[in-house]
């Protein structure tokens, strides 16, 4: 459909320079031999892939590295999360995590939450109904990567 | 080049004018006609067929009866009776490869597929193979995408019970020599063989009684008519002296305590109420389609996939996938430079234009074509030339978004 | 007495003055917020739902995704993910029987059904025993038409594998106590209990989640909804154990070339592209309904019910089959001195009146009462004490034309 | 549906004495033990069913009896057809059968063909065409008894 109000100035925002950088730039694409968990979600209507491991010292996820093939958004999105979570604790890991689910159903606030730091950038997803999916897939990975952890500060 | 049908037939395009509909080989937008030869039905004739002792159920009968003969026609069945109403191609492959598969294919038989099939084409051979014990082999592909002939023949032999290709690829558009394939297989082998005309007769002028093939099936909702609909077509020979698919209601004859006797065909393979309502509608997409002429619904596509590929082909990064556009029905398939096809949609979509982006129901040939997705753009009678500007216009946006030069 | 539902709702009693319709047990008559529902569908938002990466495919989408909502509340589902949009009951009878039973049935188990069944609900159960050499029984019947109880008590053992029974008979209009007969069957083995639902659905409040039974299916088209479009509802655990029926796109997760992995619920058991536009009309079809409230279409159709069993009480040879109508949906089925249902329907055809005449799809039931057809009339929404009228008149006209007297 | 003129008389046309007697009181309803052939058919969507049993003398139907259960249609079709072919040639045979197909199809000529005798009848069904399947049951019977039966005067 084409867009109400400039569909450019939408689709530059929601493919800005950061988003495309770790897109083409990965970062903690790589393999994890002492993982202490993998993980791995796939869109079975798209073929979006992600594989994340995750290695836990105590209550704090040490390391997370991911493998996949997917679009901009669900590559960005990975390389961002992986970069906000690692050394973290689990209590930690879960707030952001769900302060970047607000932000993606529309929460304004969230999408301006410090604590978000460059995952901010995926603000724009919201707005695109059909991609929020490819977004969160890596969060779903590690939602399950982190199942039963109790994590510091967690309420319960 | 404008479209082949007005596009004011069709009330989506009306309600969305900026709409550049590049997705019919998912599925088709439908004609006024359809819809309301649907509500007529529903607001005229219905009633159960085929059980009432009433008019109104006589003429539902009768509504369902010259459904299925024009549908027939549309598609070259001199038999009407050989035609089941299925709810499309997908139902209409797992009927043969339960109901077939299960009488005839044993242990130590070899059911052949190709690597280009959707996967309604793919997984009920590969499970009903596993199933049967039998061996599940994938003729491969030559490097512009056509089914490996020279393959095939060195497969086909006495072990072969089934040979199953589409008609048309929905992933590449290649267009495939069923005639020659059948003749290949008839003489080097006994195999059923199976057509997934799903991408065949809504585009190409279809003669079932001339193909030498076994069963074709295709579905309703890509060829102008109502989803939930689509048809198997096979031989009587062969119809009757398999067993039923799904049993129930209208498929018997005699329901004894601990046995039942089926009826005759058509019946014998529509078990329940049937779908008369978009069987109607589906006939009302065949007048339409017969309304336009097969061949110039081929040739309309012919011409805008053509200008298509000459278009794109210009387009820097760009990979085309597939045979020339010529042996191609109105699809165009594939990549540029790295935007993955899903932000290529996204890109697109923007500007109203709506290509998939995907595996497109094809693991395996996207596994032999090494990518995870490709785009593709499909035409169909309502699309034109202003339609492939907006496509190419999209697609320089596109580089622009990504950071290539030259827009 | 006058009908629930506006008879200038539906379109089709609007074209025919005249017409009464009572044959609602075969197929309901749709009104026109269902048609133009079904056509707004196609004309504002179709596409090929799940596959697309544009918005109107996500319409699309999100359309087939409140559909399943929407009709998962109108029969008590809480995890509408467990509920399978199917063509109708047959097919999801067929589903069960063909993708659990070939998983689970095996050589030595029961499986039971009941002498009332739908061929739908029989025929299934009765070849798949017989495919895997297991023991079909059929539970009978009290006199006066109901599952006998005692009976299915004694049948019930560790052997019992399935227990299939129908909500309401469609030939009879008994109403089966779902509970009481799960209760039974739970207490004395470890069978799945499946439950033909066409005619409770849309004659009858159902909540699925407190009626203790692991399937239960019903067809659209029976409730005010279109042809094509029926669900079969299942528990989750039971969904997610057993395996696909159909294979094909849409269900898989990967497909790889000698293997395939499934989709999540619902996906798993919907292969192909899924009729969109038949389940926005089911879904219009449950805002009607609800909007009537099923309390009141119950109390409707009792009152109706009560009212023609009195009536026709009184003509001089008949006789009606079945419990008493507290008992009964909608239905009556009879039969009038010698004259065989299938003059009685064209006789009443005469005056307007549409009723069934035949076996009803329920031939071990005839067997058991007897006959070889009866003559059925049954009630839904649109009903009035006018149509009883008519069915009267008609009666005593036809008692005439085969010289009774007393007309 | 409410017909346009006069139910009553066409109903009482198709239900007329000649009918009901032959439904009441079926000809030719009992075993055949000599029988050439026996033919069964029936019309699975509502349970009609006919028995056709043959006796052949040279090119002659000497005997034709049936059994089976039918609507008075279907019933008085049978038990008129029975004596109508009974002693008569192949041929002879055909050519009512045929005769009383095209009345069924609304052929006025036929309607009063002599030839078909009493079957005339059964001329009203032709404006019932869910009841046209009824009159035929027996003589789809009859057609698949006869079937390679070459009779006297037949053209080919
Ligand atoms: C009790 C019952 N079960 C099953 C069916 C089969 O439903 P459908 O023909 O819609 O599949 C019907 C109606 O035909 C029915 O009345
Ligand atoms: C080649 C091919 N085969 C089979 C199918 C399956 O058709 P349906 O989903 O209508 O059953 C499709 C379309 O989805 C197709 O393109």
């Amino acid at each position: 459909m084409p867009e109400s109000d400039s569909p450019g100035t939408s689709l530059a925002t929601l493919y800005q320079e950061m988003i495309l950088d770790h897109y083409r730039r990965p970062r903690n694409r790589a393999p994890l031999p002492d993982a202490s968990i993998t993980v791995e979600r796939n869109n079975p209507l798209c073929g979006d892939l992600i594989q994340l491991s995750l290695a836990f010292d105590g209550e704090i996820v040490r390391a997370a590295v991911w493998r996949g093939q997917g679009c901009s958004i669900s590559s960005a999105s990975a390389s961002m999360m992986t970069q906000a979570i690692a050394g973290r604790t689990f209590g930690h890991a879960r707030t952001i995590a769900a302060r970047f689910g607000a932000m993606l159903s529309g929460d304004r606030a969230a999408a301006d939450d410090e604590l978000l730091g460059d995952l901010r950038a995926l603000s724009a997803v919201a707005r695109y109904p059909m991609r929020i999916k490819c977004a969160l897939l890596p969060w779903s990975a590690l939602e399950e990567g982190m199942l039963g952890k109790r994590g510091v500060g967690d309420g319960g | 080049m404008s479209s082949l049908a007005p596009r004011s037939d069709f009330p989506i395009l009306l309600a969305h004018p900026g709409l550049r509909y590049l997705d019919s080989a998912a599925t088709s937008q439908k004609p006024r006609a359809v819809l309301d030869a649907i509500s007529a039905y529903y607001s005229e004739d219905n009633a159960n067929p085929h059980r009432g002792a009433y008019e109104l159920s006589v003429r539902a009968t009768e509504r369902y009866h010259a459904a299925r003969e024009r549908v027939a026609r549309f598609c070259g069945v001199a038999d009407a009776d050989c035609l089941i109403f299925t709810r499309g191609t997908t139902e209409a492959i797992n009927l043969v490869a339960s109901a077939w598969g299960r009488a005839n294919i044993r242990s130590g038989d070899e059911v052949i597929v190709t690597g280009m099939e959707h996967h309604a084409n793919f997984v009920p051979w590969q499970q009903i193979a596993f199933e049967q014990d039998a061996r599940f082999r994938i003729c491969e592909l030559t490097p512009d995408g056509r089914i490996d002939l020279d393959e095939l023949r060195a497969m086909l032999g006495r072990h072969t019970r089934v040979v199953a290709f589409n008609h048309v690829s929905n992933a590449l558009g290649t267009i495939n020599p069923v005639r020659e394939i059948a003749a290949i297989v008839r003489e080097r082998s006994d195999a059923l063989i199976v057509c997934d005309g799903a991408q065949g007769a809504p585009h190409i002028p279809v003669a079932f009684d001339s193909l030498d093939v076994d069963f074709y099936a295709f579905s309703g909702h890509k060829m102008c008519g109502p989803m939930g609909i689509g048809a198997l077509i096979g031989r009587r020979g062969t119809l009757e002296t398999m067993p039923p698919y799904q049993t129930g209601g209208d498929m018997i004859e005699f329901v004894l305590d601990y046995r039942t006797t089926w009826n005759v065909l058509p019946h014998k393979f529509e078990a329940g109420t049937p779908n008369v309502g978009d069987a109607v509608g589906l006939a009302a997409a065949a007048d339409y389609l017969d309304g336009l002429g097969m061949d110039a619904v081929r040739a309309h596509e012919l011409a805008l996939v053509k200008l298509a590929t000459t278009a794109l082909g210009d387009v820097d990064g760009i990979h085309i996938y597939g045979p020339p556009p010529e042996d191609r029905s109105g699809v165009i398939s594939f990549t540029l430079s790295d935007i993955h096809p899903h932000d290529l949609a996204t890109i697109l979509d923007g500007d109203g234009v709506c290509i998939r982006a995907g595996h497109h129901c094809a693991q395996p040939l996207m596994r032999r074509l090494g990518v995870a997705a490709t785009a593709r753009a499909s035409f169909y009678i309502y699309n034109d030339e202003a339609d492939i500007e907006a496509l190419l216009g999209a697609l320089h946006r596109a580089r622009g978004l990504f950071g290539y030069a030259g827009v």
